[in-house]
């Protein structure tokens, strides 16, 4: 495989198509007639998927470093240059995008039947800003991507949203403007200062990593604005309140869109920026108290919201506020277990949680309902969807052999030899966890079918399962051989760790632990 | 994936039958995958159901027979690790996928395998008519893989995957027959609480991490002793922690409440799971970690009191029970509760040997009732009647329709009363035995002892009113059901009668010496529990003693069920439609001492409340949302307002607001 | 050469023509009291010419042509605005507003 | 002396008119009022030896400018309207107003042209009007020299040509506008 | 590099060419429709000569700027330099688009009186002599004579009250602000003897100004500050806007507002640089209360001719904050954030001229809803203007506030900074509802928006401005370039810490 793509100089040429293609590939979309539409989005998407497949070969895990990397100058008078790349930790963000990116528009075939030109369009660019997002190692292209994102994800809710789209749609955007523009004050007065003390105003990712311990005292006001801007993506307790509108009233892709990739953009802006850049802050003896509090109470929060939600978009859309506060525990813990626990959580929680938005936008176009209430008993009439939306629900409860448990169980067993007492708190999210989706769960599969209108639901369609097939089995692969994906992401763990370690105190991990044979 | 690496942790065992062991797992998942299949494509293809679903079972424990030999002739000092695949591979913390054959899983393994075919074979006459038929052997054959995983995993995580899979399994199954609310509910309730003791095991395994550095069995018990202080404080939250996990599989107080209600499956789930295999993982996993718990003399006291505890407790509530289910059910906790009190005194045989015999006549006794249910279910089926077929009120002088099962269902009261020869006898002395050898280290283990005598009268006294209101007396199933009542098959019936062998003889595996037998299973596990025991003194007490202790013990047991016998027959017992609601103790009994109530009250509607009342409408609607997100921009188009107020069409008005600032300028611009 | 005091009395006009454009409704009798502000402001270029030359006045001569010019649009606007409400009354002329 | 007395006069008369003129209820009077403003101020330019500005300002000012306001007056027949000053609370304003702006600007009554060179040249040394700014001596020349009309008329065709020219621009925009404007019909 | 003497006659005729060209043109224009002024077609036809005298003109100014063309020494009256023609340009951009859409505007509107043209003209020429002013003198006549057309042309719509209002309103206040400037010049003379602004900026030492000067240059801020409609002289602005005739309103919202600026540029960065310290904090606090009232008010207008006003006001706010460093950084931020605002504020006009009836004011987001589905170019176009002057990362927008947020920083005023993006944030509030409305709402009725049709011409016109904004939106590089030189090329002393 490897001499394959390095014969056809994969490595030099695939972020740009990766980034290009979608973009490319709305032009025939939209001059094409509305029929043909959803195809030619499934083709692109597909393309563009088995493109992207090829760096799960093509990258080298041994250092990690970033690789891909490639410089076009853009404004050079503003030292702004396109420069993107990739490491252990963007390469399954950006993998989980393409691969997601096919299965939104089969789950959307029939979903959407207005404007479907404009709607599969927006799909890919979308597809390229998320992906831009990940591969940006130029904060000026990191912006403008992160930002222009926005807008895709905007009109997908506005225009395909349910009742009361317009209010989500304003919501999220705002919400994540406010944070997004401090933060882009943020970035210019750290190229100002690095540029100042330096002498070279870049804004390469790179060049303010290495120098950004010469900021001094307006760290802490710059940690807080880019910590804001991402805190609101993740999102934390206090801004949580536009996720679960957003995901309420969003069409099912741009749910799952929301929900698996979107929300990680918090994270990976957490482990990429705010972090790394400003280490002394973050992890000073405060910050870290007041993250590891709101982690915890998202956690906690989240999980018993969702408990009591009549909707059941909105309780996985707490739900998500209840697994996101594990990767924020993760990350500031900042063990190698408990970074890598949060990626894992990350990429997990992207694959149950989609496929959960999937079940339920598929319920949707059965009955026009969301309503808990509505339904009951449909494994009588349901079985193959009951079982899938069964073994989704595990997942995400975390049962052990399903890939939500590793995640957590390395972020916690990571935690908490640095925040016990935490970490303490945080397990009792498994209990809620449980407690709030089997409830669910027992409310719209199992009791007794008494609601006339479900007697007649049809099981899965052929497409509806080859929209979860994917996700069921990586949620099966990754939660009982995770070792590929952890091995390719541990070299960049480790030197994201290298970077903030002389700012951790120290754990009371035990100390020359026991050497274990390893198996293959 | 499934390469193996020879580790030669021991010797004698590489090249043996033992490499295998992974093939006992995969059998019944295969099983499970296959027979999973046809309940969505070929539902009514019951025998190919059948045939698969026993056929792993069969092959699965030929397979355990076989390792069972190997290890004995090897009988190995350290477990044979069988590495299959590198699962959480993260810096220093290697975990993977690996089971250990030793001696502790070996009896594991046959009694799960074993115990599990009757089971299985059991249940192919007893669900025969079910719809869901190659549902529930699917389930079953999962769970027989997920208790295996459990028994065989070789360091934590693994069994953990075992631990909760099995928990998922209860789910399932006690979920059987899901659109019965109360049934889903009790299905829930079981996973939902056996979740909050894994939150314990959860706890204990980050502390295990945190302190030994490791997670694996071998390495962690090799170490513990040199890193965790004697009775320190660490070493006793880690067993706490476990413990915690045990009372919530093992249906321990204060967790017990899910197993009552788990009778809401099929009969046989409550065997094999609810009596037979999974609730006693608790114990299981206490002998397991014996290293940590010798560590630790207070959560070994602290097991042994609940232990007593429950035994006690769950046995006055089985003294008021009227379902025949629910009866079992509450001695199934009471016997659990004599386990612990076993390996809480630090005896693991007596902890494990009460488990053996246990399996085997508390599966024979649910499986008799079964088939009582299975004849009174067809009677009232027949009839069209809706009597309760469970309510022991409508029974009654059984024995002469279904001989066999009153036959068998004796032997295996005289066993859990702890009659000699039966199983039973043997193993609940020796737990006995040992909590008062232990009193002489630390006086509150006669209080558990004391407790365990007085729940032994009280589970003899329960058993023979079972028995009596079942088999005995007149009949009172009504006179038309009366003709439909008969035996049921023999494939129902078989398991039975081996069942009934082995709680016949099952006692015979490890005879003590003060009774001339040379207590086999003791040797047997030697080498798993030395590390333990190796840190604590074996109190030994005078013959004399145990003799006394022994003969009290058999007392007990017979004047138990002859006051049963004789005190339920004295009354005369109406059935079940007719009968008058109990009062003053004996409704608090009937009612299980309002615990479920209580646990309502106290943590499940305030936490409802809490969420829903509290977070959700006040904090995240009122507040976050209200006055925070809606708040700000509400502001801004207020003062927005304002401003378009002022902006009110006159010139003057204008020319004011112009002065305003030409003044400011002028003011400010000179210094 | 007074240099002082004219300033200081074209500083009062010009107070006194803003106090006017405060105190009057009557579009024209504003617009007059505008151009008492230019006279003042005049005023301050003719006394400033004693000592920057000549340039003073000439300026003075664009100031009246910019008032005369001014002028003729002006009242050209305030007819017009009379022809739609039969008033040159500011308190009369709020369409437009908030 | 004489001079000053003079100036003072017209001054006082100035402010009076001019605080009649914002002050009187009929627009006509306000008007007249103005003109007499304008004529002392017109006064006082001939005592500042800007004898030629002097007569326009009674030309162009009191003459053509007020004469169209007048006619405007009449023509909208608002002559005879009543009261057109605002309430109390402007007057107040007014006075706050006047007081504040005053404040600012009677400061300047301090100049003279020692200081003005002074404040310019920040140099002691310079502190001579006649070296710092000699335009003024070379004005007052010139005007001795080529009377008051070619005094004013040479700079104004030289150094101000543009902006002469624009003025022109800026009279044909005003006619222009008048015109569209006032016409009745197009 | 051809240096002009504007001593000599030829000189300055060359110097002044554009603005004679337009003059002369506008003569011409005048004569003909002296004789043909009763048809459409007649003003139509003046319509159409004026556009070529525009482009005529840009032809000329454009030459001159490639041919580098400059002063020798201290140039008198007129500047010849890069930021008069940069701004020229803009002018002559603002004018000719205003004429492309009047062009059926006023047939439609019925205001048939071909002078409109000729008073756009001139008012073209009034603004070049404000961004070509090298005098305070010229400065003034040149906004006077802007002030004079303009006053004019936001009554032209004779039959509307409204425009009759807005146009008094304008003047009164006008009037009233061109007192307080020309006093300022008068005190500016007095302190310093001359009204040349290079040399003034050369002639005032550093540090503290005089009194006299002070006050002077307080009156002259605030008499350009009401031309560029900032808080708290922005209060005739809405109402004006609202008023007059649209295409005059896009006019008054670029060419004058640019004109004020252009002023006021001249007279801070080239005549007071020295008194930085006394102009900057006034600059950023009439700045932040312009940003924050513009976006608040604009925020709860319903008719988007008020709503684009209001944000205009808000985009002055910008302006100021670009202006604030005063060097010549900010010279050339202030340059592109103009043309930015410019383009997209033209097409915004245009497309809202293109969707109303008697003067738009009526034209509220109910009215756009579900355009999207019947007139999918024109929303597109009207939602990238919208996220456009939201300076949304991908169009002119973003790189206009990108750069001022550059500069201002680099100055390290983080406060402005904040102010601006907190009040964008706020003006999100108003320009998203605009794009929800056409795109996520259904129209109230099926035929709601037929005959809402653009004359080719004016769809040229957004076609251009809409294109402008995409391009430069991803390569700004032109027109960062072109604004830095000629920003570089303004007369100024040198300044302390002036931006990378």
């Amino acid at each position: 495989m490897n001499q394959f793509l390095s014969s056809i100089h994969y490595e030099s040429w695939i972020l740009h198509a990766l980034l290009i293609l979608p973009l490319v590939g709305m032009l025939p979309i939209v001059l094409a007639p509305a029929r043909l539409a959803r195809h030619l989005a499934l083709w692109l998407t597909v393309l563009e998927f088995l493109l992207s497949l090829g760096l799960w070969w093509a990258y080298v895990p041994g250092a990690g470093t970033m690789q891909f990397t490639a410089t076009v100058d853009w404004l050079p008078q503003w030292g702004i240059a396109y420069r993107v790349g990739l490491d252990g930790i963007s390469l399954f963000m950006v993998l989980l995008s393409t691969g997601l990116m096919p299965l939104c528009v089969l789950g959307s075939w029939h979903y959407i039947t207005t404007k479907e030109r404009g709607y599969y369009a927006l799909l890919l660019a979308l597809l390229t800003g998320m992906l831009g997002v990940f591969l940006a190692l130029d904060l000026f292209v990191f912006y403008v991507f992160w930002e222009v994102m926005l807008i895709p994800m905007y009109f997908i809710i506005g225009i395909w949203g349910g009742q009361r789209r317009l209010y989500a749609a304003i919501k999220f955007f705002l919400y994540t403007f406010v944070g997004s523009l401090l933060m882009l004050v943020a970035i210019l007065v750290m190229v100002r200062q690095v540029g100042a003390a330096t002498g070279e105003y870049s804004f390469a990712y790179d060049h303010l990593l290495a120098n950004a311990s010469l900021l001094g005292k307006s760290a802490p006001w710059l940690f807080a604005a880019f910590a804001l801007a991402f805190a609101i993506k993740v999102p934390i307790f206090p801004f949580h309140t536009w996720l679960p509108d957003a995901h309420v009233e969003a069409p099912t892709a741009g749910s799952v869109l929301l929900a698996s990739i979107l929300l990680k953009m918090g994270t990976y802006g957490f482990l990429r920026f705010a972090v790394p850049f400003f280490p002394q802050v973050a992890l000073g003896p405060v910050v870290t108290v007041i993250m590891v509090t709101l982690a915890i109470i998202g956690v906690i929060y989240g999980a018993l919201v969702a408990m009591v939600q009549p909707d059941v978009k909105k309780l996985v859309a707490y739900s998500s506020v209840s697994h996101l506060g594990f990767v924020m525990l993760g990350i500031w813990a900042s063990t190698l277990q408990s970074v890598q626990g949060a990626l894992m959580v990350m990429i997990g929680h992207g694959l149950s949680t989609g496929a959960l938005f999937f079940l339920i936008g598929m319920l949707y176009e059965r009955r026009h309902t969301r309503l808990i209430a509505d339904f009951g008993g449909i494994a009588r009439v349901v079985p193959l969807f009951s079982a899938v939306f069964t073994l989704v629900a595990l997942a995400s409860i975390g049962l052990p052999g399903l890939n939500g448990f590793i995640g957590e169980f390395l972020v916690l067993v990571g935690s908490f030899g640095r925040h016990p007492w935490a970490t303490g708190l945080a397990t009792t999210g498994v209990i809620f966890a449980a407690a709030y989706l089997l409830w669910a769960l027992q409310r719209i599969i199992f009791n007794s079918l008494d609601n006339p209108e479900n007697k007649g639901l049809k099981d899965l369609s052929l497409r509806e399962a080859l929209v979860l097939l994917p996700l069921v089995l990586g949620i099966v692969w990754l939660g009982l051989y995770p070792r590929p994906v952890l091995q390719r992401m541990e070299p960049s763990a480790r030197s994201y760790l290298e970077i903030i370690e002389p700012h951790l105190q120290p754990t009371t991990q035990a100390q020359v632990p026991v050497r274990v044979e390893v198996a293959p | 994936m499934l390469e193996q690496l020879h580790e030669a942790t021991s010797g004698g065992l590489a090249g043996t039958a033992a490499d295998w062991i992974w093939l006992t797992v995969a059998l019944p998942f295969a099983g499970f995958l296959i027979n999973g299949t046809l309940s969505f494509l070929k539902p009514k293809a019951k025998t190919a159901v059948s045939v698969i679903g026993v056929g792993v079972m069969i092959l699965a424990f030929a397979l355990a027979v076989m390792i069972f030999f190997a290890v004995k002739a090897a009988h190995p000092a350290a477990p044979y690790v069988v590495q299959l695949w590198s699962w959480m591979p993260v810096g220093t913390l290697q975990i993977n996928f690996a089971f250990q054959v030793d001696q502790l899983s070996t009896v594991m393994l046959l009694i799960v395998t074993g115990v599990g075919g009757l089971i299985h074979l059991f249940s192919v006459g007893y669900m025969h008519e079910d719809a869901g038929y190659p549902r529930y052997f699917a389930y079953l054959n999962l769970f027989v893989s997920f208790m295996l995983v459990l028994v065989l995993g070789s360091s934590f995580p693994v069994m953990f995957v075992g631990w909760e899979g099995v928990g998922l399994c209860s789910y399932l199954l006690i979920g059987f027959w899901y659109d019965v609310k109360a049934n889903s509910d009790a299905g829930k309730k079981a996973f939902i609480m056996n979740r909050i003791g894994d939150f314990g095991f959860l706890l204990a395994m980050f502390l295990i991490w945190t302190h030994v550095g490791s997670l694996d069995f071998t390495a962690v018990f090799a170490e513990a002793p040199a890193r965790l202080a004697l009775g320190g404080g660490v070493v006793t939250a880690i067993t706490l922690f476990l413990l915690l996990g045990c009372t919530g599989k093992s249906a321990q107080i204060p967790l017990y409440t899910w197993l009552p209600d788990a009778m809401a499956g099929p009969t046989p789930v409550s065997a094999l799971i609810h009596a037979a295999t999974m609730v006693t993982a608790g114990v299981y996993l206490v002998a397991r970690t014996n290293v940590l718990f010798a560590l630790a003399p207070t959560s070994s006291l602290v097991t042994a009191g609940i232990g007593a505890a429950t035994a006690l407790f769950a046995a006055t509530i089985g003294l008021k029970q009227y379902d025949i289910k629910k009866v079992l059910a509450y001695s199934t906790v009471s016997q659990l509760g004599y386990m612990f009190l076993g390996v809480g005194a630090l005896n693991f045989t007596g902890g494990i040997f009460h488990l053996v015999t246990h399996a085997f006549f508390k599966a024979l006794l649910f499986l008799g009732a079964g088939s009582v249910i299975h004849a009174m279910h067809h009677a009232y089926h027949a009839t069209h009647s809706h009597e309760d077929a469970q309510d022991m009120r409508n029974m009654g002088g059984l024995r002469r329709y279904m001989p066999w099962t009153f036959a068998l269902m004796g032997i295996a009261t005289l066993a859990i009363a702890g009659i000699p020869p039966f199983a039973g006898f043997f193993s609940k002395d020796e737990i006995l035995g040992a909590a008062f050898a232990r009193g002489a280290e630390n006086p509150l283990y006669y209080a558990c002892y004391a407790m365990g005598v007085i729940a032994a009268f009280i589970t003899a006294f329960y058993m023979a009113r079972l028995m009596a209101m079942t088999f005995f007396g007149e009949n009172r199933t009504g006179e038309t059901e009366r003709q439909h009542l008969h035996e049921a098959p023999w494939i129902m019936t078989g398991p039975l009668v081996v069942l009934g062998g082995l709680s016949l003889l099952g006692g015979l595996i490890n005879v003590p010496e003060l009774l001339g037998g040379h207590a086999g299973l003791h040797h047997w596990l030697e080498p798993v529990l030395a590390p333990g025991l190796a840190l604590t003194t074996v109190p030994e007490v005078s013959h004399s003693t145990e003799y006394l202790l022994i003969g009290a013990a058999v007392l007990v047991g017979a004047i138990g069920l002859v006051v049963g016998y004789r005190y339920t027959l004295a009354r005369t017992i109406v059935p079940a439609s007719r009968a008058e609601p109990d009062h003053g103790f004996g409704r608090v009994l009937f009612h299980k001492y309002y615990v479920d109530e209580l646990y309502d009250r106290l943590v499940v509607r305030p936490l409802v409340w809490l969420s829903d009342a509290v977070l959700w409408r006040k904090v995240d609607q009122e507040m976050v949302d209200g006055m925070g997100v809606n708040g700000t921009a509400g502001a801004a188009k207020v003062l927005g307002r304002i401003g378009s107020f002022l902006q009110n069409g006159y010139v003057g008005a204008y020319v004011v607001a112009f002065l305003v600032g030409a003044l400011w300028i002028l003011i400010t611009v000179v210094p | 050469m007074l240099l002082g005091p004219s300033l200081a009395l074209s500083a009062i006009l010009f107070s006194l023509g803003v106090a006017g454009v405060l105190l009057r409704r009557n579009a024209i009798v504003l617009f007059m009291c505008i151009e008492l502000m230019l006279n003042a402001v005049n005023l301050a270029f003719v006394a400033l010419a004693q000592v920057h030359g000549i340039s003073g006045q000439v300026i003075v001569f664009f100031v009246m042509t910019v008032a005369a010019a001014e002028a003729a649009v002006g009242l050209a606007i305030i007819l017009a605005i009379f022809r739609h409400t039969e008033s040159v009354d500011l308190n009369n002329i709020n369409l437009l507003k908030g | 002396m004489m001079t000053e007395a003079v100036f003072y006069f017209f001054a006082v008369v100035a402010v009076l008119a001019a605080l009649l003129c914002i002050t009187q209820r009929n627009p006509v009077s306000a008007a007249l009022w103005l003109v007499t403003t304008m004529f002392c101020l017109a006064a006082i330019y001939v005592l500042l030896n800007a004898h030629f500005v002097a007569a326009i300002q009674v030309l162009v000012y009191a003459g053509a400018i007020m004469v169209l306001f007048l006619f405007v007056i009449m023509l909208l027949n608002v002559g005879h309207a009543k009261s057109d000053l605002r309430g109390f609370s402007f007057w107040l304003l007014a006075v706050v107003v006047v007081g504040v702006l005053g404040g600012r600007l009677l400061p300047l009554i301090n100049y003279t042209p020692e200081r003005l060179t002074l404040e310019f040249s920040r140099t002691e040394a310079l502190a001579n009007p006649d070296i710092v700014f000699p335009e003024g001596r070379a004005g007052a020349e010139a005007t001795e020299n080529e009377g008051v009309v070619g005094a004013v008329a040479q700079p104004l065709f030289q150094t101000y040509l543009v902006p002469f020219e624009i003025t022109s621009v800026l009279l044909l925009a005003a006619i222009i506008g008048a015109v569209v404007l006032a016409k009745r019909r197009l | 590099m051809n240096q002009l003497d504007l001593g000599t006659i030829g000189g300055l005729t060359r110097a002044l060419a554009p603005e004679l060209l337009l003059s002369a043109w506008s003569l011409i224009v005048l004569l003909v429709v002296a004789w043909r002024h009763r048809t459409e077609a007649d003003s139509r036809l003046a319509g159409w000569l004026s556009l070529y005298g525009v482009v005529a003109t840009g032809a000329v100014v454009v030459w001159m700027w490639a041919s580098g063309a400059g002063t020798a020494g201290i140039s008198n009256m007129m500047e010849v330099d890069g930021f008069r023609f940069a701004t020229s340009i803009l002018f002559l951009v603002a004018a000719g688009f205003s004429i492309v859409l009047s062009l059926n505007y006023v047939t439609r509107e019925r205001m048939l009186a071909p002078e409109y043209y000729v008073l756009i003209l001139l008012g073209t020429v009034g603004m070049m002599f404000m961004g070509g002013g090298a005098d305070l003198i010229v400065l003034f006549l040149g906004l006077e004579v802007m002030s004079v057309s303009v006053y004019v042309l936001a009554g032209y719509d004779r039959r509307s009250a409204f425009s009759a209002e807005a146009a008094l309103k304008y003047f009164l206040i006008g009037a009233f602000a061109s007192g307080f400037l020309l006093y300022g010049i008068a005190l500016v003379y007095g302190s310093t003897g001359m009204t040349n602004l290079s040399l003034i900026g050369s002639k005032l030492a550093e540090g503290q100004l005089p009194l006299m000067a002070s006050l002077g240059l307080g009156l002259l801020v605030i008499g350009l500050a009401f031309k560029i409609a900032a808080v708290p002289f922005h209060m005739w602005a809405p109402d004006v806007y609202d008023g007059a005739p649209t295409p005059v309103t896009g006019f008054m919202a670029t060419g004058v507002k640019a004109a004020g600026f252009a002023g006021l540029t001249r007279v801070l960065v080239e005549a007071f640089p020295s008194a930085l310290s006394q102009w900057q904090p006034i600059v950023a606090i009439i700045a932040i209360v312009t940003m924050v009232v513009g976006n608040l008010v604009a925020l709860v207008q319903r008719p988007l001719k008020r709503m684009l006003a209001y944000s205009s006001v808000a985009h002055a706010g910008y302006l100021l904050a670009a202006l604030w460093p005063g060097t010549r950084l900010a010279v050339s931020t202030l340059l592109v954030y103009l043309a930015a605002y410019t383009l997209t504020t033209i097409a915004s006009f245009a497309i809202l001229a293109a969707l109303g009836r008697n003067g738009e004011r009526d034209i509220t987001l109910d009215d756009i809803a579900g355009l999207a589905s019947r007139r999918p170019w024109m929303a597109a176009a009207l939602a990238l203007c919208m996220l456009s002057l939201l300076g949304f990362p991908g169009t002119v927008g973003f790189i206009g506030k990108w750069y001022i947020l550059q500069s201002v920083i680099g100055q390290g005023q983080t406060i402005l900074a904040v102010v601006l993006v907190l009040t964008s944030v706020v003006s999100a509030g108003y320009y998203l509802p605009v794009i929800m409305s056409m795109y996520m709402r259904p129209a109230p009725e099926p035929e709601w928006h037929e005959g809402r049709g653009m004359v080719p011409l004016a769809s040229a016109v957004v076609a251009l401005c809409v294109i402008g904004v995409l391009v430069f939106g991803l390569w700004p590089t032109p027109i960062l370039n072109l604004a830095q030189s000629s920003a570089g090329s303004m007369t100024q002393v040198v300044l302390p810490g002036s931006g990378r």
